[in-house]
């Protein structure tokens, strides 16, 4: 197998991705759909370890098995609730509307479908002759950008490339994501309130065994992330993705403490944290040196991983909103998370 | 020994595309759910394989937070989806 | 054999035109986030290919600190998308029910 | 020596993928299907973990090894359990063997 050129492995793993990625796109029900997405996530996360990104490959492991598809079934499965009671919910006055079956999608019309197709069809030909044109092959690589990394790696205050690219050379787009995800929180507060969720009646005996067992593993393996991102691959979001993984867990067991609610100014205190940390922290730079969020070299150790720690805690419990919001419950001021654990059948 | 870590990862994709047939096939969301549940462990295996085969150790990580999270989806399933009572659809062809 | 970063670049590419179908295609909320998020796997796969050129040992780490924070944003994005989906899909109830779904034009299917 | 009993292990581990995915295609009911998919989780991926433990570089690799074949086993016993209520709960039919005559 030469790492330079294609083999076996690559094409197996292109079918398996179109297969997929064709399934979650086409298959009619929306279930499937989302189940093949699953997959897709699975396969993807195999292929960024394939090809040298494992910093991406630990994300996408953790994100697509932990968040992405505990969110996308539950979401889903409010929304088949709620389209399977709108005919007998008084309320609803469209039961015409209801002729998909719950979590559905009807057949589009034959009109809607091929308009919508000729079009997206003729911008598609147009945009991908483009590219062709104009980046394959891909340019040969002047060796200037990673060279440049690697040179000033020193003066980074860390040893990994990605983590010295995200929180020191290029830290204003970190800065942004972060504060993409607070924005994403406060949207949630906003529209992600849906209250009705039937909670199984019966206790999830075995799921909890299994959270005692694997929490302590989790919050290890988080801690671990944050301080093995200064060298190799890890770091904020990798750790912040299993503590929200982890909080997901609790929350289906029924007995995570943070369902018996977290006051809402202790929240939004820890949510903005991170962002907050990394803006003042910019700006003393700023005040020092003249240059917004340029770290100095002595110091840049020390304010990467207070920035990360700080940025772990407020991602993981914002992802945890984020999952919470679009899956039943409002992160409000009740505090987050449901009721207490259902007691009934011991 | 290389050779043998990348033909053993390329044995376990094969496994997991003929798998795929049972996604197709159904009948219930659970076979379908079993099917990313054998994806989530091939994925284990294959990290395994690849950390050996590339003698990177950081792909051992990816392996742990794939076993650690494997029980996330699965629970989803069974809290979320096919919570509540028993519909007739759930036995049969369709699982919606 | 092909040259790695230049195949999986045209894989990423196929996935970005396929989500990119699927988005205009599909009429359920949900089907349109999920072919946003194969678009944005499309995206990925595109960037961390063109890190490649580098060789496997050590790719350019500056496409692999977006993807990073890519992954994360897309995360974030579809948990408030799914919310909004859901916010959205009630209302299609109240939508006239003499009117079939695919002819109201109400443009949130 | 060590190589070829890695070699040995891979070849176990790999067939007992293929077992579990041929049941996961032939076997009738959801219940037979998940003994399949959990003996590929817990024996297929031990014996891979097994052959790489012999290759180890380091003691961290090993632990790390093990510590992955521990979570997997314990996830798919938990996930087993999982879909095997939710699908007694939901009347999902199991398979008897067909009457002989």
């Amino acid at each position: 197998m030469d790492a330079a050129g294609t083999g076996i492995i690559d094409l197996l793993l292109g079918i398996l991705m179109v297969l997929l990625a064709g399934a979650s796109l086409l298959l009619q029900q929306l279930f499937r759909s989302v189940m093949a997405f699953i997959g897709l996530g699975l396969v993807v996360a195999v292929a960024w370890a394939r090809l040298g990104a494992v910093d991406i490959a630990l994300a996408e492991a953790m994100i697509g098995s932990g968040i992405t598809g505990a969110l996308l079934l539950a979401s889903l499965s409010r929304m088949a609730r709620y389209e399977g009671k709108k005919s007998v919910d008084p309320d609803a006055r469209a039961a015409g509307a209801a002729s998909n079956r719950p979590g559905n999608e009807g057949r589009a019309g034959p009109k809607g479908i091929r308009w919508r197709g000729v079009t997206a069809a003729a911008v598609l030909v147009a945009a991908m002759a483009l590219v062709f044109e104009n980046v394959f092959p891909l340019p040969a690589p002047d060796g200037g950008i990673p060279d440049l990394v690697i040179r000033n790696l020193p003066a980074s205050g860390v040893s990994n490339p990605v983590t010295a690219v995200l929180l020191n050379f290029r830290a204003y787009d970190t800065l942004l994501e972060i504060g993409v995800v607070l924005l994403a929180v406060l949207g949630m507060r906003a529209v992600g309130s849906h209250p009705q969720f039937d909670r199984s009646s019966h206790p999830e005996v075995v799921l909890a065994g299994f959270y005692r067992l694997v929490l302590p593993v989790l919050i290890l393996f988080s801690a671990y992330m944050v301080w093995v991102g200064a060298k190799d691959p890890g770091g904020a979001f990798q750790a912040a993705a299993l503590l929200a993984a982890g909080g997901i867990i609790g929350w289906m067991t029924g007995t995570n403490p943070l369902a018996r609610g977290l006051p809402d100014t202790g929240l939004r205190m820890m949510v903005s944290a991170g962002f907050a940390v990394f803006l003042s922290l910019g700006v003393l730079f700023w005040i020092q040196s003249g240059m917004f969020l340029a770290f100095a070299p002595v110091t840049a150790g020390w304010s990467i991983l207070a920035i990360e720690v700080l940025a772990t805690i407020s991602i993981a419990l914002s992802l945890f909103v984020l999952f919470l919001g679009s899956s039943g419950y409002p992160p409000s001021a009740r505090g987050i998370g449901p009721v207490p654990a259902d007691r009934e059948g011991g | 020994m290389t050779a043998v870590y990348w033909g053993a990862s390329t044995v376990l994709l094969v496994t997991v595309a003929v798998g795929l047939w049972r996604f197709f096939s159904g009948p219930t969301a659970a076979d379908r759910l079993m099917v990313t549940q054998l994806f989530g462990t091939t994925g284990v295996a294959i990290c395994l394989l690849l950390s050996a085969a590339l003698g990177n150790a950081a792909i051992l990580d990816v392996a742990l937070a794939l076993a650690l999270l494997a029980v996330v989806t699965t629970a989803a399933f069974t809290r979320f989806y096919w919570s509540g009572p028993s519909r007739p659809s759930d036995r049969r062809e369709r699982d919606d | 054999m092909i040259d790695i970063s230049t195949g999986y670049a045209a894989m990423g590419l196929l996935l970005f035109a396929m989500g990119l179908l699927g988005l205009v295609l599909g009429r359920h909320p949900v089907r349109k986030i999920l072919a946003l998020n194969v678009m944005g796997t499309g995206t990925f796969l595109f960037l961390v290919a063109g890190a490649a050129r580098y060789g496997l040992a050590n790719p350019d780490p500056i496409p692999h600190a977006m993807v990073l924070t890519g992954i994360v944003v897309a995360v974030s994005a579809t948990a408030l998308g799914l919310a909004l989906a859901g916010r959205i899909h009630p209302s299609r109830a109240d939508t006239d029910a003499s009117t079939p779904p695919e002819e109201s034009g109400h443009g949130l299917d | 020596m060590i190589d070829w009993i890695s070699a040995l292990f891979l070849v176990f581990a790999a067939l007992f993928f293929i077992g579990g995915s041929v049941g996961l295609l032939r076997f009738p009911d959801v219940y037979s299907r998940l003994h399949a998919l959990t003996k590929a989780d817990n024996i297929g991926l031990g014996f891979i973990v097994l052959a790489l433990l012999i290759q180890a570089r380091s003691w961290d690799w090993a632990l790390k090894l093990l510590l992955v074949w521990i979570f997997v086993m314990a996830a798919s016993a938990t996930n087993a359990y999982l879909i095997a209520r939710t699908a007694l709960r939901k009347d999902i039919p199991v398979w008897t063997p067909p009457e002989q005559e």
